[in-house]
C-alpha cells in the first residue's frame, strides 16, 4: 500500500490529535480559543479534502467510503462551527467567573480529543478501533460535562459516566461476539475484526451469534445514541455541560453511536439467516420517539428540553433505518443531517439566551424577539426547522418517512405521526412563550452579531438543503441508502 | 411568457420584496413599499390567471428543487386557474387596504415581512403539482399566517391562538402527508401527474378522502376540526384575517378538491354522505357559534366556518352525482361550491376590511362597546351592509347566488341511488336553508348593533371614518359582490372548463340567454336574473318614492325617539348584542352549546345591581380538545417521573430491556 | 308582447290594488265573529292616504337608512308579489325569480326591516328585531323545505311551471303535498304576523314582534311599511292558492275572457282565504314568544318529512 | 491443540466464575462481598491463563497478570480502605431479597445457556461454552449492580461484569486487542472508584440523584 504525500485520512485523524497535544500545553484563553478554532477549520478542510481525488484501498485500521465520508464531513463541519460558537461563549463564562482559565486549557484540550475520538470512530475500519474511538469520545465528553464543578454538573457527568460505562461493556461483549462469529470463516487474528472483510464474509457467518451481537451492540451502543429507555443521562448531560458540549453531543456524538449501530445493521442485513434488525430499530426508534415527545411537556430547562428533543429525533432516524428501503434509508441519512444542523444551531442559540437572560429556566424568559431580535429569531427559526415545518430540511426527511412508512405499514406511521405531532406541540408551546410575550429576564446586551454566525449559517444550511439537495450529495445519499439495505 | 412561469415571477416578486421588508420595517414608507409591491405582484397574478381560466391554456414547469428525483413540479390548470385569480384578487384587496389600514399597525415590524411570504405560500400551494411542493407551500403558508397572527403577541389570547393554530396545521398536514404517502404508494411517485394516473382499490381511494378531509377540513375550519379558526383568524391585523378568512380557507378548499376530485380515482359511494353530513353540520354549528359571539371579528370568523360547511355540503353533492353518472347535476353542484368560494372570498374579505376599520376607528372589536357607527363612518356603513347582505344569501347580492344554485343541486338529487343520500340530502338541504337563515339573523345583529342605534361608548361616538386606500378595497369588493349577483352568468360560465375538468360535464352555456338570466337545467325548471330584480327593485323603490314625495307629502319632522312614549336617554337602554341573541340561545343554545343563564336579583331594599350571568360551552373543544389535552398532560406527567429516578432504576431499566432482546432471541425461531 | 307587458303590469297594479282589501276584509270579518260591527272594507285605504299626507316624524339621531328601508322593504315585497301567479300564469316576467327567489326577496325585505328596528337605537325597536329574525329563522327553512316538497313534485321551481302542474290531474292526492300544505300554512300564519304567533293589532310592549320593530315610524314611512304588510298578507294568499287550488289560473298568452275568470276566482280564493284566516285567528289565543319555536319547528318538521317522503318514494 | 483435557479445565474454571459470581449474589456484608470479588478475580486470572496455555497466546498472560494484581490485590484492598475511611455502613441494603436474587440468577445463567445453544454447533465448543458462561457472568453482574444499593456493591457488580467480558476476550481464540481492552477496563474501574472517593458517595448511587437534586433542576413543580 502506497502511502501518499498527503492523506486526508490521517490528517482528519492527525490535525486533533497534534492539537489536543498542543492546547493542553498553552496558556491563555485567547490564543486557544483561536488555535481551536484553527484546528477545527483545518480538519474540516481536510475532511472536505476526502471527497476529491480518488480513495485508496481500504486499510487495515482505517478506510473511507460513501457511508463514513458523510458522517466525517458532517463532523468535522459541525466541530468547526461549534468551536466558534465556543470562543464567544466561553468568554461571557470567563467575564461572568464560571469558568477559570486553567479550566479552559483542559476544556480545549478535550475538545480536539473529543474530536479526534469521533472522527476515528468514523474512519476505524476496525471494529475493536471503532469501539476504542467512541469510548475514547464518550470518556472526554463526561469529563467535559462536569466541566463547571457544581453539584449538579458532577451529578450530571457521574450519572453518565455510570450509565456509559454499562454500556461500554455491552458494546464489547457486542463486539467481542463478532469477533467469535467471524473467527471460524475468516480465520484468527486481525482480519475477523476489519469490518470491509466482515462484510464481504458475512453471508456465512453463524447467523445465531450475529443476533446475540446485534442485541449487545445495539443496547450498547445505543446507551450512546440516547434510545429510550436507554436515554436517562441524556438529559442531564445536555443540560448540565457546557453549551458547546450540549451541541456536540447532541449533533455529534449521538451520531457517532449512531453510525457505529448502522455498521451492524449492515452486517447483519449481509447474513440472511439472522434476525431482521429492522424491526427492533423500529421499536426502538418509535419508543424513543412517542416517549421524548410526551417528555417534553413537563421540561422547565430550556437546554434538556431540547435534549429530549435529540432523544426524540434520533428515535425518528433509528425508525427510518429501521424501516429500510432506498426512500427511508435515504431520508434517515438526511434527517440526520439536518438533526446536526439544526440541534447544534439551537444550542448555539440557546447558550447566547442563557447567557443574555442569565437562566435557563423557561418560565423566566420570554419576549426574547423583543429584546434580542438577532437572537430571539434565529432561535425562532431553529425550533421551527427542528419542529419539521418547511421550507427547513428536516420536514423533507419527516416527509419521506412518514409518507413511505404509511405506504408500506399504515399501522406503523400512526405511532409515528402521533409522537411527530406531540412533540410538536410541545415545542412550539415552549417557542412560543420564549420567543413571544411580554419580555421577561435579563436584557443584558446582545452578544456581538458575529456570535451569531454559526446559528445563522446552519440555518441557512438546513433551510437551504429544504429547498434544493445537489445533485451530487443526493448521489451520495443514495449509494449509502443502498449499502444500508 | 407561459402562465406558470410568470406566476412564480410574481411569487418571487412577493418573497423578494419581504427581503427588504425584514430589514426596512421600521421606516414609515415600508408599509407602502410592500403592500404596493405586494398589491401589483397580486394584479399581476390575477390578469395571469383569469387569462389562462379564460383561454383554457394549461401550462406546467419543472424547477430543479425540492424533492430531488422529481424536482418542484408546478402546473396551471383550470381548477389552479379559478383557485389562483381567488388568491391573487383577495391579495390585491388586501394588499389595497393595507395601503391604508397598515399606517395604524404598531408592530408594522411584525407584519411587513411576513405578509407577502403569506401570499406567495398561498399562490404556491395552488401551483404546486406534485405532493412534496403542495405539502412545503402549504406548511409554508401556515407558518407565515402563524407569524401574522402572532403580529400583537404581548396578548396571551393571541399567543394561546397562535399556539393552537400551529399544533392544528401541523395536524392538518400530517393528515395530508399521510394521504400523499397513501397515493403515492412505496415506490415514493410523488408527481400528480403519476398519482393521478395510478389505478388503486376503491378502499385506498376513501381512506385517501378522509386524510384529505381532515387535512384540508382543519385548515378549512371544517367542525369538529375548527377550533383554531375563531382564535387565530380575529388575532390576526385585520387585512390579514381577512385574507386567512377569505383567502386561506380556500387554499384549502383547493386542496381537497385536488385530492378528491382529481387525484385519488373513484371513492366508495358512503364519502359523499361522510362530505354532506359533516358540511352542513359545520354550517349551522358555525352560524349558532357566530350568533353568540360579541367580537366582531370573531363573530366573521365563525361565520367563515359555516360558508365553509356549506362548500363542503356542495362538494359532497357533487362527488355523489359524479359516482352515478350524473355529469351535469355533478357540474351544478360543484359550480355551487365554486362559486360559493368566490362569493366568501368576496364578502368575507369586505367584512373584516369593515371590521378593520371599525377596530382602527374605535380601538375595539367588542360589539357591546360600538354602535352608532354610521352616523360618523357612513361610507364603512354601507359597504359592511352590502356584505352583510351578501353574506346572508338575499338578493340580489351575490351570496344568494351559490346558496340558490346549492338548492337547485340539492332539488337534482332523488335521482340518486343509495338510501343512505336520500335520507341525508333533503336533511342537509335543511341545514343550509337553516343556516342561511339564522346567517341573516347573525348579521342584522353584527351591523345593527355595531353601526345603528347609539354610540354605547366615547370611542364609538368619536370614531373616524376609514382612509382612502381602505374604503376604495372596501368599495371594490362591495361593488364585485354586486356585479356577480346581478351578472351570475359570466362566473359560472368562466368556472365551466373547471367543471369539465373535474366531473366531466358543464352547465349550459349562460352567456347567450336573454337578459343575463341563469339557468341552471331548463327554462321550464328553475331561473333568475339577478340583474331584473335588482332592477325592479331599484326601480319600484323609487318610484314608490318619487310618487310619494310628489303626490303625498315630502316634509320631515326631527323628533326625539318615540319608544312608546317612554324614551331613556341612555344608550345602555338599547337592544344589547347579547339581548339580540338571546332568543337564538335559548332555542339552540341550551342544547347545542349547554348556555345556562343566572339571574341575580338581589332582594328589595339592597342597592346591589341585579346581574345576568351568562354561561356558553363549547361542546367540541369541551368534548374533544380539552379530555385530549389532559390526556397528553396526564400522560406527560406520569411519563415524567422517569426524569427523576436513581442511576440504580435507571439501570434496572437497561438490564430489563437486555434481558427482554435475550429473550426474544431464546424464543425467536 | 306588448299585451303580456299589460297583463303583467296588471298584476302588478292588482296586488298593490288588493292588499289593503284583503287585511280590511279580514278586519272586517274578524269584526263580526266576535259580534263587532267593525270599520269598513276600505278602511285601510283611507289610513294609508292619511298616513302618507302627515308629516314624517324622524327620530333625531336616525340615520338615513332609516328613511331608505320603508321603500326598499315595500319594494322588495312588492316584486316578490308581482312574482306569484295570481289569475294568470306565466307571466313575461315570471322567470326572473323562482320560488326560492320568491323567498329569498322577503328575507331581503325583512332584513332591511330587522335593521330599521335598530337603527334608533331603542329598546322597543330591538327586541322586535330579534324577535322578528328568531321567528324567520325557524320559518325560513320550513317555507324552503316546503318549496323542496313542491319543486320535487312538479319537477321545477318556477312557480308557474308548479302550479299548472299541480293543477293537471295525475298528481293526485299526497301525502307529502299535505304536510306541505299545513306546513306553509303555519310559516304563512308566522310570517304576516298573525294570531298566535303575533298579534297585528296589538301596541302591548311585550308582546309586540313586528309593531315593536316598526314603532318609530310614522306618516308617509309607516305608510310604505304597513302597505308592505298587507302586500305580504296578499303574497301568502296567492301562493297558497296558486299551487294548492290551482284551477282557474289563465295559461300564458290566454284570451280575456280567461284573464278575467282568473281574476275572480282569484279574488275568490283571496275571500276564502282571508275568511279563514280571521276564523282560525278568532277562535285561538297568542302563544307566548318561547313557544314560537316549537310551533315553527312542527312546521320545520312537516316540511322535512314532506320531502324526505318524496325523496324516498322517487325510487320505489 | 484442543484436547479433551484443556476444554475440561476451561470449562471448570470459566464455571467456576459462574459460581463466584453467584456467592457474590448471596453476599450481604461488604468485607465478604469485597474478598468474594477477589476470588472473583483470581478465578478469571486462573482461567485466562489456561486460554493462554490453551490458545498457545503468550499476550493473554499479561491479562491474567492484570487480572490478579490489580483485580484480585488492588481493587479490593482500596476497597476496604474506602469502606474505612467513608465509614460505610457494613451491610448491603438489598432491593429484593437473596432469594428471589438467586432465582434470578438461575433465570439468567439459563437464559444465557438457551441462547447459546441455538449457535450452530459446529462453532468451535471451547469458544461456544465460554461464552455462555461468559454471558452468564455477565449478566448476574448486571443483576449485581441493580439488586443492590450499595455503592460498592454497585462497583463489584460492574467489575464482575467486566470479568465477564474478559473471560469471552479470552476465549475467543486470536482475539486481538484483548490485552489493550482489560487495561482499559481496569482504568476505567479505577476512574470509579476514584469517583467514589471524590464524590464521597458513601451509601448507595441513589442518593446523588434524587433529593439534592429537586431544588436545582427546576424540572419538579
Amino acid at each position: 500500500m502506497s502511502v501518499p504525500a498527503f492523506d486526508a485520512t490521517v490528517a482528519v485523524l492527525a490535525i486533533p490529535a497534534a492539537s489536543a497535544a498542543l492546547l493542553a500545553a498553552l496558556p491563555g484563553y485567547r490564543l486557544t480559543a483561536r488555535l481551536n478554532v484553527a484546528a477545527s477549520f483545518l480538519t474540516f478542510l481536510a475532511a472536505l479534502s476526502l471527497f476529491s481525488g480518488a480513495r485508496g484501498e481500504p486499510g487495515q485500521y482505517l478506510f473511507v467510503d460513501d457511508l463514513n465520508i458523510v458522517f466525517v464531513a458532517l463532523n468535522t463541519f459541525v466541530g468547526f462551527t461549534a468551536s466558534v460558537f465556543s470562543a464567544s461563549y466561553i468568554r461571557h463564562e470567563l467575564e461572568t467567573g464560571r469558568l477559570s482559565p486553567g479550566n479552559l486549557r483542559f476544556y480545549h484540550a478535550m475538545y480536539q480529543t473529543m474530536m479526534f475520538g469521533m472522527n476515528l470512530a468514523f474512519v476505524a475500519n476496525n471494529i475493536g478501533l471503532m469501539w476504542v474511538a467512541v469510548e475514547l469520545a464518550t470518556l472526554t465528553t463526561v469529563l467535559m460535562v462536569g466541566l463547571y464543578r457544581t453539584h449538579e454538573a458532577l451529578e450530571a457527568a457521574w450519572k453518565y459516566f455510570i450509565l456509559g460505562s454499562v454500556g461500554i461493556a455491552l458494546a464489547l461483549f457486542g463486539t467481542i461476539l463478532v469477533y467469535m462469529a467471524a473467527q471460524p470463516v475468516v480465520g484468527e487474528g486481525h482480519d475477523a475484526m476489519v469490518w470491509t472483510t466482515l462484510v464481504e464474509h458475512a453471508a456465512r457467518f453463524d447467523p445465531a451469534l450475529l443476533n446475540l451481537a446485534f442485541v449487545f451492540l445495539l443496547i450498547g451502543y445505543g446507551t450512546k445514541v440516547g434510545l429510550a429507555p436507554l436515554h436517562a443521562w441524556l438529559p442531564d448531560a445536555h443540560a448540565e455541560g457546557p453549551t458547546p458540549i450540549s451541541a456536540v453531543l447532541s449533533g455529534l456524538l449521538l451520531n457517532v453511536a449512531l453510525y457505529a449501530v448502522l455498521r451492524f445493521k449492515i452486517l447483519l442485513a449481509a447474513s440472511p439467516g439472522a434476525i431482521a434488525p429492522g424491526p427492533l430499530m423500529v421499536g426502538m426508534g418509535l419508543v424513543s420517539l412517542v416517549f421524548a415527545a410526551f417528555m417534553l411537556y413537563r421540561r422547565r430547562d430550556i437546554k434538556r428540553l431540547f435534549a429530549y428533543s435529540s432523544i426524540e429525533h434520533m428515535g425518528i432516524i433509528v425508525f427510518a433505518f429501521g424501516m429500510g428501503g432506498p426512500l427511508a434509508n435515504f431520508a434517515g441519512l438526511l434527517h440526520m443531517v439536518m438533526h446536526s444542523l439544526t440541534k447544534s444551531a439551537i444550542f448555539y442559540a440557546v447558550g447566547h439566551i442563557a447567557q443574555v437572560k442569565g437562566t435557563q429556566k423557561m418560565a423566566d424568559i420570554s419576549g426574547l424577539t423583543v429584546t434580542h431580535p438577532g437572537l430571539g429569531w434565529a432561535f425562532l427559526l431553529g425550533v421551527v426547522a427542528i419542529a419539521g415545518l418547511p421550507p427547513m430540511g428536516v420536514f423533507m426527511s419527516e416527509f419521506l418517512i412518514v409518507s413511505s412508512t404509511f405506504a408500506v405499514e399504515p399501522l406503523l406511521a400512526i405511532p409515528l405521526v402521533l409522537g411527530l405531532l406531540t412533540a410538536f406541540g410541545a415545542l412550539v408551546l415552549r417557542a412560543t412563550g420564549i420567543a413571544f410575550g411580554e419580555p421577561s429576564g435579563g436584557t443584558a446586551a446582545s452578544p456581538a452579531p458575529a456570535s451569531y454566525a454559526p446559528i445563522y449559517a446552519h440555518l441557512a444550511l438546513v433551510l437551504a438543503a429544504g429547498l434544493y439537495l445537489p445533485p451530487p450529495l443526493v448521489g451520495w445519499f443514495r449509494n449509502v441508502a443502498g449499502l444500508l439495505g | 411568457m407561459q402562465a406558470t412561469a410568470t406566476l412564480l415571477t410574481v411569487v418571487s416578486a412577493l418573497l423578494a420584496v419581504a427581503v427588504p421588508a425584514v430589514a426596512l420595517s421600521r421606516r414609515p414608507w415600508a408599509g407602502t413599499l410592500v403592500y404596493g409591491v405586494s398589491l401589483a405582484a397580486s394584479l399581476a397574478g390575477l390578469g395571469v390567471a383569469l387569462a389562462a381560466l379564460l383561454a383554457g391554456a394549461g401550462s406546467e414547469l419543472t424547477l430543479p428543487l425540492g424533492l430531488p428525483w422529481i424536482g418542484a413540479r408546478f402546473r396551471i390548470d383550470a381548477l389552479s386557474a379559478f383557485f389562483l385569480a381567488v388568491v391573487n384578487l383577495g391579495g390585491a384587496a388586501a394588499s389595497l387596504y393595507g395601503l391604508g389600514y397598515g399606517r395604524h399597525e404598531e408592530a408594522p415590524h411584525r407584519v411587513l415581512p411576513f405578509y407577502p411570504v403569506f401570499l406567495a405560500g398561498m399562490n404556491l400551494v395552488v401551483l404546486a403539482d406534485d405532493a412534496f411542493t403542495f405539502l412545503v407551500s402549504w406548511e409554508f403558508m401556515s407558518l407565515a399566517s402563524w407569524a401574522l397572527v402572532l403580529a400583537h403577541h404581548r396578548e396571551a389570547a393571541n399567543r394561546q391562538a397562535a399556539t393552537v393554530y400551529l399544533v392544528m396545521a401541523g395536524f392538518g398536514t400530517m393528515a395530508l402527508l399521510l394521504a400523499f404517502g397513501l397515493l403515492a404508494g412505496t415506490g415514493g411517485e410523488y408527481g400528480f401527474s403519476a398519482i393521478r394516473e395510478a389505478v388503486r382499490d376503491p378502499a385506498v381511494s376513501s381512506l385517501a378522502l378522509v386524510l384529505a378531509l381532515v387535512g384540508a377540513g382543519s385548515k378549512a375550519g371544517l367542525a369538529p376540526l375548527h377550533v383554531w379558526l375563531p382564535l387565530a383568524h380575529p388575532a390576526a391585523p385585520s387585512h390579514v384575517s381577512a385574507l386567512m378568512s377569505g383567502v386561506m380557507t380556500k387554499v384549502a378548499v383547493y386542496g381537497f378538491v385536488r385530492i378528491v376530485f382529481d387525484l385519488i380515482g373513484e371513492p366508495a359511494w358512503w364519502s359523499a354522505i361522510l362530505l354532506l353530513a359533516l358540511g352542513g353540520g359545520t354550517a349551522v354549528l358555525g352560524i349558532l357559534h357566530a350568533l353568540m359571539e360579541r367580537d366582531l371579528k370573531r363573530l366573521l370568523a365563525y361565520s367563515t366556518i359555516e360558508n365553509i360547511g356549506i362548500v363542503f355540503a356542495c362538494l359532497g353533492l357533487a362527488l355523489a352525482f359524479r359516482a352515478d353518472g350524473m355529469g351535469w347535476a355533478a357540474a351544478l353542484a360543484l359550480t355551487a361550491a365554486l362559486f360559493h368560494v368566490l362569493n366568501h372570498s368576496l364578502f368575507k374579505s369586505l367584512l373584516f376590511f369593515g371590521a378593520g376599520a371599525v377596530l382602527t376607528a374605535t380601538g375595539g372589536r367588542d360589539m357591546e362597546r360600538l354602535g352608532g357607527l354610521i352616523h360618523r363612518m357612513p361610507a364603512t356603513a354601507l359597504f359592511f351592509l352590502a356584505g352583510s347582505i351578501a353574506i346572508s344569501a338575499l338578493p340580489p347580492f351575490n351570496g344568494f347566488i351559490s346558496e340558490w344554485l346549492a338548492f337547485q343541486a340539492i332539488l337534482q338529487s332523488p335521482e340518486l341511488g343509495g338510501w343512505g343520500l336520500k335520507i341525508v340530502v333533503p336533511a342537509v338541504g335543511g341545514m343550509l336553508a337553516l343556516a342561511a337563515a339564522l346567517a341573516a339573523a347573525c348579521f342584522v345583529r353584527a351591523f345593527g348593533v355595531s353601526f345603528l342605534g347609539r354610540p354605547r361608548t366615547p370611542e364609538a361616538g368619536t370614531a373616524r371614518e376609514a382612509d382612502r386606500f381602505s374604503l376604495a378595497a372596501m368599495g371594490s369588493l362591495a361593488l364585485l359582490c354586486l356585479a356577480a349577483g346581478t351578472l351570475p352568468g359570466f362566473v359560472i360560465d368562466a368556472l365551466a372548463p373547471v367543471t369539465r375538468l373535474l366531473v366531466g360535464g358543464a352547465m349550459p352555456l349562460q352567456a347567450d340567454r336573454p337578459w343575463l338570466s341563469i339557468v341552471p337545467i331548463a327554462e321550464s325548471r328553475s331561473s333568475y336574473n339577478g340583474l331584473l330584480v335588482f332592477a325592479f327593485i331599484v326601480l319600484s323603490a323609487s318610484l314608490s318614492a318619487f310618487a310619494v314625495h310628489r303626490l303625498a307629502s315630502s316634509r320631515l319632522r326631527r323628533a326625539p325617539a318615540w319608544d312608546c312614549g317612554f324614551p331613556v336617554a341612555g344608550a345602555a337602554t338599547q337592544y344589547s348584542a347579547g339581548g339580540f341573541a338571546q332568543p337564538f340561545r335559548r332555542i339552540f343554545g341550551t342544547t347545542v352549546f349547554a348556555a345556562r343563564e343566572e339571574v341575580t336579583m338581589p332582594p328589595p331594599g339592597d342597592m346591589r345591581p341585579a346581574r345576568l350571568s351568562l354561561a356558553i360551552h363549547d361542546p367540541v373543544w369541551e368534548r374533544a380538545y380539552l379530555p385530549l389535552a389532559r390526556a397528553v398532560d396526564a400522560l406527560a406527567g406520569r411519563l415524567n417521573r422517569l426524569q427523576f429516578l436513581t442511576i440504580r432504576r435507571y439501570l434496572t431499566l437497561v438490564f430489563l430491556f437486555l434481558v427482554a432482546l435475550l429473550l426474544v432471541l431464546a424464543l425467536w425461531t | 308582447m306588448i299585451l303580456d307587458i299589460l297583463v303583467q303590469g296588471a298584476q302588478m297594479a292588482a296586488v298593490l290594488a288588493a292588499a289593503p282589501l284583503v287585511t280590511g276584509f279580514v278586519r272586517k270579518v274578524k269584526a263580526r265573529l266576535t259580534r263587532r260591527k267593525g270599520p269598513s272594507l276600505i278602511q285601510p285605504y283611507r289610513d294609508l292616504a292619511r298616513l302618507m299626507r302627515k308629516d314624517a316624524v324622524v327620530a333625531e339621531n336616525a340615520s338615513w337608512l332609516f328613511r331608505v328601508f320603508p321603500y326598499l322593504v315595500f319594494a322588495a315585497t312588492w316584486v316578490a308579489a308581482a312574482l306569484v301567479p295570481t289569475f294568470a300564469g306565466g307571466l313575461v316576467f315570471s322567470w326572473t325569480a323562482d320560488l326560492i327567489a320568491i323567498i329569498a326577496l322577503l328575507g331581503t325585505a325583512r332584513f332591511f326591516l330587522a335593521l330599521a328596528g335598530m337603527d334608533v337605537g331603542t329598546a322597543f325597536g330591538g327586541i322586535g328585531s330579534s324577535r322578528e329574525m328568531m321567528i324567520s329563522s325557524l320559518a325560513e327553512p320550513a317555507m324552503m323545505l316546503t318549496m323542496f316538497a313542491l319543486a320535487l313534485v312538479a319537477g321545477s321551481t318556477q312557480l308557474s311551471t308548479v302550479s299548472a302542474v299541480l293543477a293537471s290531474p295525475e298528481v293526485g292526492l299526497r301525502v307529502s303535498l299535505g304536510m306541505a300544505l299545513v306546513a306553509l300554512v303555519m310559516v304563512a300564519i308566522a310570517e304576516n304576523a298573525r294570531i298566535p304567533i303575533d298579534n297585528p293589532a296589538t301596541h302591548l310592549e311585550l308582546t309586540m314582534v313586528h309593531e315593536a320593530m316598526v314603532l318609530e315610524y310614522s306618516g308617509r314611512h309607516l305608510a310604505m311599511i304597513e302597505l308592505a304588510a298587507m302586500l305580504k298578507l296578499v303574497l301568502y294568499l296567492s301562493l297558497i292558492a296558486c299551487v294548492f287550488v290551482p284551477w282557474g289560473i289563465a295559461p300564458a298568452g290566454a284570451g280575456v275572457a280567461a284573464l278575467a275568470l282568473g281574476a275572480a276566482l282569484w279574488l275568490a280564493k283571496l275571500a276564502a282565504g282571508g275568511f279563514l284566516l280571521a276564523f282560525f285567528e278568532t277562535s285561538i289565543a297568542k302563544m307566548r314568544v318561547f313557544r314560537v319555536p316549537d310551533f315553527l319547528g312542527a312546521a320545520l318538521m312537516l316540511g322535512l318529512l314532506g320531502t324526505l317522503l318524496l325523496f324516498v318514494s322517487r325510487s320505489m | 491443540m484442543v484436547t479433551a483435557l484443556s476444554f475440561d479445565i476451561a470449562h471448570m474454571l470459566a464455571g467456576g466464575l459462574v459460581l463466584v459470581s453467584f456467592m457474590l449474589l448471596y453476599q450481604d456484608r461488604l468485607h465478604g462481598l469485597i474478598n468474594t470479588y477477589a476470588l472473583h478475580a483470581l478465578v478469571l486470572s486462573a482461567s485466562v491463563a489456561w486460554q493462554a496455555w490453551a490458545q498457545g497466546a503468550p499476550h493473554l498472560y499479561v491479562t491474567a497478570a492484570v487480572a490478579l494484581l490489580f483485580k484480585a490485590l488492588v481493587i479490593p484492598l482500596a476497597l476496604h480502605r474506602i469502606i474505612r475511611r467513608l465509614g460505610i455502613h457494613r451491610d448491603i441494603e438489598n432491593v429484593v431479597g437473596i432469594g428471589l436474587t438467586m432465582l434470578t440468577g438461575m433465570g439468567l445463567v439459563a437464559l444465557s445457556m438457551v441462547v447459546m445453544l441455538r449457535i450452530a454447533a459446529d462453532a468451535d465448543p471451547l469458544a461456544r461454552e465460554d461464552l455462555a458462561m461468559a454471558l452468564a457472568v455477565v449478566l448476574l453482574g448486571l443483576l449485581l449492580m441493580v439488586t443492590r444499593r450499595n455503592a460498592i456493591g454497585q462497583v463489584v457488580g460492574f467489575m464482575s461484569l467486566e470479568n465477564g467480558l474478559v473471560l469471552a476476550a479470552a476465549g475467543a481464540r486470536g482475539m486481538p486487542l484483548v490485552v489493550e481492552i482489560s487495561v482499559a477496563f481496569s482504568v476505567l474501574v479505577a476512574f470509579i472508584v476514584i469517583g467514589i472517593v471524590l464524590f464521597r458517595i458513601r451509601e448507595r448511587f441513589d442518593t446523588v440523584d434524587i433529593r439534592a437534586l429537586d431544588d436545582f433542576r427546576g424540572e419538579r413543580r
